[in-house]
């Protein structure tokens, strides 16, 4: 084989190589419109009147994580599914806005933590890397602690809605949060960043719970506090 | 190897035979400074998780187990240290300075955390320094004692430099500020204060060493700074909400939260 | 270590059951990670060591005895390929990469050095690949047989990404340049004017990548340039100080010449 | 001790290892002057009419050479010894051109490359660092180094001034001395960069005596080419 | 043509180019200097003396538009118009800038969002590239968002004058614009990042309702808050 | 002249040159370590307890500052007062310190904007170039920005100090402090950097005042605010 | 018209012109492609043989311009004419590349300087901004300065294929270049730099041409360089 | 004094400063303009046809540096002269090549090394600082080896022009002017930087012997050579 005919064949590795880039980019590209409007539904939630209605936003979520389902599919179809580390900083990001999305939305419903099983059954993917394209453990991770400080605003907004008893159900459940995650060695990494983040979600809700405590207004949910 | 040197025809000359001296030499010396970046990953690394392992020290009901399981993987981390040592034996330690200062400085900041975490003081230079000194052991690592029986070979040092042990406990005050806001989070209104004024007692001896140190110092007062704002803000924010209620209040307050929220037992 | 986990309040609770798990698997990531490293570093070293002795052809009566100790350093490096093929063993190679890539580069450079020596012609890919294929002797690593009895576990590949080897041939023009120079510096004229032809290929092979290929290959196209000049420069003063002797008499001059210098012995 | 004892502690150890620094800094400085002045002294061995005169500037750059005895002698006062490599890159530069100005000398006295032990003696330094201040390998190769790049220039300046005889000596040299340099792994450092400037060294001499080779010139060498 | 007249006939091209640059460039200081005098005085608002002086302070602003309408017509005349994007760096920020300004004097009278159309109309520009000197699109954006950045500032100094009812509208007002940046695509680009701010000014003004909730003071704005 | 004599003469010019530098960076060096002094003393303002020993503090820093006016006055002596620009980038770095420091003594005794008159008074120098040595218009306005920055310090560590006064005050100041900046026509360089980042400062005192506000803890001082 | 009118409104146009890059962008590839491919084909010139095809090479070369000129038809039609300069970034790159080729094929076949009306024909492009899709002046410049880096190569190539009169005219060429590209004032940006560059073009023909003439190489060519 | 009324006091001084600078680099762009004319002009000598035109070519290039005389005469009056330093760097670029250029003039008219004296006298400013406008030692220094580097190139072009007297003499200049730096204790400056280009200038010019040399085309010139 000549250095020319080397370099062709080389060449088409990469030519192929971005192809396959390309595509994933466009899929990729709906999957973060769907995860945007997943999100302005459930935005309403920290508005007044957005409480009540919570139910029906996460039903209409679960029916958008549907199309997620569609396109994740699609994904999976753009490359051969042992390589999904080749590819993966391209839907990284998507993915951890979906896993919080999902979380939020099992935290909604539920008030439990969504399990990586969990969130890989909502978008339609693996838990485990053998068996197909799977949810990373550190970007369900990433999810989780998006999450979590979407429920520090949730806390502040739900004391501005008048429910008092919420920030300390959000108290107790970000506080489990928080252990679990101090278990974990994190390297000087994103994640790393995002976790010190969580700190301060903390800080934040235990503020909301205090104000709510001196006021005598945490009072009620001792009895309905163990959720 | 030596068949093929034998048959080189300039093998006769003095010059190449000097050559063959430093070619020795040279390798010598860098495998050498690798085995020490080796050891230095392995001390970083180490010494990373102790770190990790003393944040839990809020989390959980008996401080002192965790405390000595910290120590304990500091003694493993000193084990490596002892291997530097060993490596470094009757050489000039700054020759190989720059192999092993990231694993050493890390070092400094994960002891410097679990002295601060027992005894709310800063560790000395010599503190630290008292505690890496080996004692030979009988059956003692053989490529060590291949160095002939030298007197005094019984005991090495380790002498952390001051720019090392500078540069850790600048990182320290990360991890300060990291407990710090974990410690508001946890409803404990003591430890915030006390670590502002640890915070700012090292802050203001880092701006006494301004830039007269070496420059990686200088580098990092930026984010000493940083740091000493949130811890400042922090407590600034204590204060204030604390001063929506009588003094009196607050510890009722407290007592009756403690038993409401389970798994929020603080240090103290 | 387990003994405090069972003391810890919370360890009923189902999230931090979970967060155990994920520790447990990130910390066996890490850990493979910066084992890889190490190895990594291991091969760098030895394949850049493949690579000096290989400038040595030049100067010794038996090229073919330097080959063979160049061969066989490179099997000791392939070993130690085996080694991170027995860490992927299973993985998504990707997930690493970062890990190992320095290491692997590195060699594709060496090998294709040693190859383009021996054969004059550029290595493919597929022929490096095929010297990566690992059979697993009956004693073998236990680490690895641990693993269970999978189907096919007796042969293990390692597959060096197209990427890596480009970034190795871009590298290995560096070496040839110094070739070069130092073939002039022996009295060799043959040798340049190949080495320019082949250098010429590989920098239009790259130049017909151009920058479709990864970002680190594009960058490294400027030093290839100027490999390429440097050997270009050399070729066109071989030629113009040929100008001013006849062919025929070029012959006798370098045979005086040769028995004049005596160290003066070069590979063709 | 108070954290600000301890700090004051430490800034005693950096104000000491500045003032050292400085200290080492103006003998260095004497050194480079002195360095400057025996390479003025050695230049003129370029110079058609400078060849004649080269025992005598050898015998004056010696001299010189006892300034640089004084002034190292000076240097080692400075600082203690086994600190050697802490303060290092203060001196590295100058004592390889120091190295270089002494195997030059030594060249032009006997043609013969200046050992290790030759130039710690001509500085009157060591060569094993256990016995004191000494010449770092690395260093003493860079000197080399430097040396064979001004034979290499000086092989063209012999050709201007008639003398044939010297390239076919130098080229044998800078020969065997690139054959010892072949032995060498070296890191990609300074040095590396340095040693491939020996292949066109090597190359330029080469150059000069096929020039002669073609000419003829070179013919009277090869009776006393054997020196 | 000869080579020498080619690269005269090229230097007139050149240096008509940097003339055009060089007076852009004046004609933009100017403008500079207009809004900052614009911005010291809305800047007043912050001050609780000021919230009364609002109207009147707005009306002198309206008034310096004028002489920003003029200036901008200069400038207008000083490059043939379809080479906008040619030149564009030199006015983007000033335009941005003013964009802000003009949204927020909007806001302050009215408490809606200004449209480009409005901009447009304020600063005397167009609307639409095809009919001339015309605000771009991600200008218009960017400036809005510097409002907004504006807006969580004054819902802060609002509640220090004792005006509880501000807050919670501007948090209505930002909500909305919130929402509507949802919906857009936007490219990873310094667009993208300015509205990644955006969340933060939502969220301190969450937090601005929520104190003013829990102390009770939000409530008569709340009766009063349908705007 | 010889090339010989005259790069000798040029030589002689080169190493006075050098000399004064050297001389320069040592006063220089001794300027700053009065400097870090001054600034250690000052820093106690930020613990709770030094509040009550700002006027002990600032006398003792006054009295320091005639060290400085000491060592200053020797720097003067080292070169030609019209060389000041030659050799400015030297001092440049301390004086814009010391203008802090100077800047920060006279709040904390006055409240009041140091003037660059009295500047140049506490540091023994002149404010008009041509009577001598004197502090460059960038250097004051540096200065005063850095004073900035420890004033929004300042007025955190006050509040938790209990204080609740002082960061009103700090408020109307960096208020008055910023309308003045607004004033000026920046070009792009350091300064315009730092002006960049008082904004921030500006925030931050806003957000301190508001929370004293919502706790009425700004009323007392509010009353007594007119200092 | 509500908030997410106008943002939806918005939208619209944003992906409009994202859409517009995107197919810019895959145009442009194509353009990339084919100028890699007509790089590739002239590279052989440098080879010993090449010299002889350069005709056949040179009308290859022609026709792949042809594909240039489709590709650039298609290019045009992907945005309106007067947003040239909005989009201007992500041609600009490959229009110097094909100016530079352009320029190359016709100095091979005539040893003439390229005008820009002759590269605005062959690219099938205008010279004039107003009358279309143009050729920027700057582009040009680049384009003819990295054919000379190229023609430098070609002079020391020319050489070991034993042509000894290409240098020489090459030489001639170059330094009228040279001269026409001191006539321009240029700013201090990329343009700049490249130009820096030519003076080593330039020395490096004249080395060639000097190793031609000592040799006696360039007598012939000299009486037959009027070309 | 107010606060605002200081800081428009401080705006007047920073627009006094902003349009001196304008001023300044106004002029500046005028003398680099006539720096090109006169390298344009210069450049012939690098010609075949250029040896003998020299005298000529030199007595217009005077003609030109009597236009640099009236504007630097212009530059002197746009700033007090004791802030030269303050805004060196705006004319430091430009004295440097205009150094280059008397240094090249006096070169060819006398194989002589201009003074410092001579070059201020060309162009009409002082040597000494104390007496006004002057030229700085080291953009002196600076200009001295542009001049070496053109140099070099001279010496290999006039060997391309049969003229293989000059690179001997060259030869002598360049190493005299060699030893002259020798002298000199340079800084880890840009000038430090230049002058290690030195080197290059010499061995190139060394080489040009050589080939003269070794060819026994030197000869004649040996003879004459004492110029
Ligand atoms: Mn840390
Ligand atoms: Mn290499």
């Amino acid at each position: 084989m000549s250095v020319t005919e080397m370099f062709s064949h080389i060449q088409g590795f990469l030519s192929a190589d971005q192809d396959i880039r390309e595509e994933i980019r466009k899929v990729v590209q709906g999957l973060e419109q769907t995860a945007r409007e997943i999100l302005t539904l459930l935005q309403s939630v920290h508005q007044p009147s957005g409480f009540k209605e919570i139910p029906s936003k996460c039903a209409k979520a679960r029916d958008l994580f549907c199309t997620v389902k569609t396109q994740i599919g699609d994904l999976k179809t753009k490359f051969p599914v042992e390589q999904y580390y080749r590819f993966h900083e391209h839907w990284r990001f998507v993915l951890q806005r979906l896993t919080f999305l999902a979380a939020f939305v099992v935290y909604l419903e539920s008030e439990n933590l969504v399990t990586r099983e969990e969130v890989a059954q909502i978008l339609g993917i693996e838990v485990v890397r053998e068996k197909g394209f799977h949810l990373d453990i550190e970007d369900y991770l990433a999810g989780v602690l998006i999450m979590a400080s979407e429920l520090s605003r949730l806390a502040v907004n739900s004391v501005t809605a008048g429910d008092y008893n919420r920030p300390l159900r959000i108290s107790n459940f970000i506080n489990e949060l928080d252990s679990g995650f101090r278990l974990l060695n994190l390297k000087n990494d994103p994640l790393r960043k995002r976790y010190d983040g969580l700190k301060y979600d903390v800080k934040k809700i235990e503020e909301v719970v205090y104000d709510l405590s001196i006021r005598g207004l945490a009072k009620e949910s001792e009895s309905s506090g163990d959720k | 190897d030596a068949a093929r040197e034998q048959d080189t025809g300039s093998c006769s000359s003095p010059v190449v035979a000097a050559f063959k001296v430093f070619q020795q030499e040279l390798d010598t010396k860098h495998d050498k400074y690798e085995r020490l970046v080796k050891i230095s990953r392995d001390i970083t690394i180490e010494s990373k998780r102790t770190i990790f392992l003393l944040h839990r020290v809020a989390n959980v009901p008996n401080t002192e187990e965790v405390l000595k399981e910290a120590e304990l993987k500091l003694e493993g981390v000193r084990q490596k240290i002892g291997q530097v040592a060993e490596e470094l034996r009757g050489e000039d330690i700054h020759q190989f300075h720059r192999a092993f200062t990231p694993g050493i400085q890390e070092y400094v900041e994960a002891v410097s955390f679990l002295h601060y975490i027992r005894h709310r003081s800063l560790i000395s230079l010599e503190e630290i320094n008292a505690r890496l000194v080996y004692m030979r052991a009988e059956g003692g690592d053989p490529k060590a004692s291949a160095e002939g029986p030298a007197p005094g070979a019984q005991v090495l040092t380790f002498h952390v430099t001051p720019s090392d042990y500078l540069l850790g406990v600048a990182d320290l005050t990360g991890e300060l500020m990291r407990m710090c806001i974990s410690s508001v989070g946890n409803g404990d209104i003591d430890t915030p204060f006390q670590l502002s004024q640890f915070l700012r007692q090292i802050h203001d001896g880092f701006s006494y060493i301004g830039n007269t140190g070496p420059y990686e110092v200088s580098k990092k007062l930026h984010t000493l700074r940083q740091s000493l704002g949130k811890v400042e803000d922090a407590c600034y924010a204590l204060h204030v909400r604390g001063s929506e209620i009588p003094k009196h209040m607050l510890a009722d307050v407290f007592c009756s939260r403690t038993a409401l929220l389970d798994s929020d037992e603080g240090v103290a």
